[in-house]
């Protein structure tokens, strides 16, 4: 072997090496997804499918937990806003007591929920609404006395119904499902939990 | 077949302290399965630690004392090498006995 | 001792506390072969009708009685670790009783002479609920309870 | 799912009773000491008897048993110190091994083992790994429970030296942080920020050294609301349920990832499991 070979190979061995151990951002992100395909299974409602992204959860991903560049962030609010249905008879505010019982609710939409049983927004799971439930979470911001610190206006209606029914519309990447867009909730559903934030006579008000 | 229990007896001072895990379902009785039947109770109902042949706890339990039972207590009386045997007996009639050398 | 069982028993008049007095009672050290369940004890279903049965101060509400290891609040009511330490002399049986329980009587643990009046064990809680320890000595009965809060938690399923 | 007796009592809050409560009550903590507090006194009351150690004997057992078609015990399992040796073997997985030119977590490497030195199937191997009452023990349960009990106190020591090990860790930071399903979420919905927490329960931040070493040198852990005994695999299978995914499938290269990444930001700390929790 001469010399020059053997510094072929080494040469060769190296960029082995380097290909090996620092492929781009973009080749792990393949990797991971085909990853994913083939480590789960379909069980009751879940599908496989539900491992196929949107353009906001892809964007998100990537956005690796940050927020993501301006631009980024504008254009999936753009797409998400252009989402939002609001009720056709113009009512935003439903039950309130409804609205109470689905932020408690946590279960929906897991493989291991009953297909046509409850469906809640688990509301309480991430936000502490009224006062009475001490076992609330704090992933998401206090709402209590949302409708009371802002007002009860036409226009904050609005935007509670809005943020529950797509919340991506308003937060590029927020933690928060978006319970209309992605079919969780119904529109009723998405009506009785406004009114727990913005009915006046709800305990979040008081 | 029950497992063994885990039985741990060891010595400080006069006194040996002794503490037990048993592995048993304790159902209550009230549970009901995913088809909404209930699950029978099955529990164990009496317990006898012995030492050199004497009782030194003996113990009635009902299905509220939760799964896997833990019990912990203090004996004078016993000396290293010593053996400590725990019995049981759950409302199937299935026994268990088990012992532990005092450390 | 079967004198004064008796007295309690008749003065009482009712069932729960007929069952629970005989179960923290009969058990006895060397009978440990023969050992029954007593089955009545642990049917018993309301608090109320023992303390009405016990009236005129039996049991004895006792300081001495001390719970250790037992929290004020127990995340998982599946599990509530209790431990109790009884400085009455002649302590011969200590049970674990929890109020709202379906079945009040969880364990009656019988102290022979020899052994220390002091034991931690585990028990069930369906919600938050006030646990007593019922101690037996000379022939007397003594009670202490604790405030036991349970918090059930976690992410819906 | 537990069910325990909740509501059944409470139809019975006799008003004598109440009296009689009243009077004889222990004034109660409560009042002075927070809720978390509380709960930290609680957790501290467990610890002194863990029903781990039940599995941790039973998975000693299975480990020394000659067992399957071969009729061999394990103890020839090379779990990455060489064959047999259980000492501090769960502190450096997952790893990768030559034999199977794959990176392995400590349950793939089991199943491994039971197949080439016991002859058992794959698929017998992997067929229970989450147990479930007396009915359904899993070996593996027991098995993981006794070998990870063999690496309390010794150091998180993960390596990424070879190519493979350090391509699964790459994997295993995107899948972190993958977002999907109808939820839109991901590992890091739960566990990319501080001081959180889910109705009461903390949720360790997984993105930070602090957070990830406190999760992963605790599983597994038996489980006080299911009576189980549970292995990391199936955390993250659990995980994935709430998060609405698919099922997660066990030994999984997305799960050996996973566990890959959380191990290997778990390093420097002291491994302390079998634990247990609420």
């Amino acid at each position: 072997m001469t010399a020059r070979r053997i510094l072929f190979a080494a040469l060769f061995a190296a960029i082995l090496v380097g290909c090996a151990t620092s492929p781009s951002d973009d080749r792990i992100s393949v990797d991971a997804s085909t990853m994913l395909k083939s480590s789960f299974k379909a069980r009751g409602q879940a599908g496989l499918d539900r491992l196929d992204q949107d353009d906001t959860q892809r964007l998100c991903s990537e956005a690796a937990g940050k927020t993501p560049p301006r631009e980024v962030a504008e254009r999936i609010e753009k797409q998400n806003l252009a989402t939002i249905q609001y009720p056709a008879d113009g009512k935003l505010v439903g039950d309130w007591k409804n609205g109470e019982k689905i932020a408690q609710e946590g279960r929906g939409k897991q493989y291991s929920d009953d297909p046509a049983g409850p469906v809640g927004g688990n509301c309480y799971a991430c936000h502490q609404l009224a006062p009475q439930e001490v076992a609330y979470g704090t992933i998401g911001p206090s709402l209590y006395r949302f409708g009371k610190l802002r007002g009860y206006g036409i226009e904050m209606q609005r935007y509670a119904y809005g943020k529950i029914f797509n919340s991506e519309a308003f937060a590029a990447c927020s933690t928060m499902p978006r319970f209309g867009h992605n079919g969780i909730l119904s529109e009723q559903q998405i009506k009785d939990v406004t009114a727990l934030l913005m009915d006046p006579a709800s305990p979040v008000n008081q | 077949m029950a497992d063994p229990m885990k039985i741990r007896a060891s010595l400080v001072g006069d006194t040996t302290e002794v503490k037990v895990l048993m592995s048993h379902e304790m159902e209550t009785g009230q549970r009901k399965d995913a088809q909404g039947v209930v699950i029978p109770a099955w529990f164990i109902q009496t317990v006898t630690v012995t030492h050199g042949g004497k009782t030194v706890l003996a113990a009635q339990w009902g299905p509220a004392v939760s799964k896997n039972p833990f019990v912990s207590f203090k004996f004078k009386g016993g000396a290293k090498g010593d053996k400590v045997t725990i019995a049981w007996a759950d409302n199937r009639g299935d026994k268990r006995t088990d012992e532990a050398t005092i450390a | 001792m079967d004198r004064k069982r008796r007295q309690v028993l008749k003065s009482g008049g009712g069932v729960t506390l007929l069952t629970l007095v005989a179960a923290a009672g009969w058990l006895r050290p060397g009978d440990a072969a023969a050992q029954s369940w007593n089955k009545a004890a642990f049917d018993t279903k309301s608090m109320a009708d023992t303390m009405k049965a016990l009236g005129g101060g039996e049991p004895v509400q006792s300081k001495d009685i001390v719970f250790f290891q037992t929290p004020d609040i127990a995340e998982n009511g599946a599990v509530v670790p209790v431990g109790i330490i009884s400085n009455i002399p002649n302590t011969e049986s200590i049970a674990v009783l929890i109020e709202k329980n379906p079945n009040m009587l969880a364990a009656v643990f019988d102290i022979p002479p020899g052994t220390e009046p002091s034991l931690s064990t585990r028990v069930k809680m369906g919600q938050s609920s006030n646990i007593y320890a019922l101690v037996k000595a000379d022939g007397k009965y003594f009670v202490a309870a604790k405030d036991v809060k349970v918090t059930l938690g976690g992410c819906g399923g | 799912m537990m069910h325990i007796d909740r509501g059944l009592g409470a139809g019975r809050r006799a008003a004598a009773l109440a009296i009689a409560v009243a009077l004889v009550a222990a004034p109660t903590a409560l009042a002075q000491s927070s809720a978390a507090e509380g709960i930290a006194k609680y957790r501290e009351a467990l610890q002194d008897g863990n029903p781990a150690e039940l599995w941790e004997a039973r998975g000693e057992g299975l480990w020394k048993e000659p067992r399957g078609p071969a009729k061999a015990s394990l103890e020839q399992c090379d779990l990455g110190l060489g064959a047999g040796v259980v000492k501090g073997a769960y502190a450096q997985l997952p790893k990768y091994f030559a034999d199977a030119d794959r990176v392995m977590d400590l349950e793939t490497r089991l199943v491994w083992c039971m197949v080439k030195l016991q002859g058992t199937s794959d698929a017998d191997a992997r067929k229970n790994p989450f147990g479930n009452g007396t009915d359904r023990k899993s070996n593996i349960e027991a098995l993981v429970a006794y070998i990870t009990s063999e690496s309390r106190g010794v150091k998180m020591n993960v390596s990424l030296a070879h190519p493979k090990e350090a391509q699964m860790y790459k994997v295993g930071d995107k899948i972190f942080y993958f977002r999907g399903g109808p939820h839109d979420f991901g590992c890091v919905t739960c566990h990319g920020a501080d001081n959180q927490r889910i109705r009461l329960q903390d949720l360790p931040n997984l993105t930070k050294v602090e957070g990830a070493q406190k999760a992963y040198t605790t599983w597994p852990a038996y489980r006080v609301s299911q009576g189980e005994l549970r292995t990391f695999q199936w955390r993250l299978n659990d995980c994935f349920r709430q998060q609405r995914f698919p099922e997660l499938e066990f030994g999984s290269d997305a799960s050996i990832a996973l566990t890959m990444f959380l191990a290997k930001n778990a390093n420097g700390a002291a491994f302390d499991a079998p634990a247990i929790k609420r």
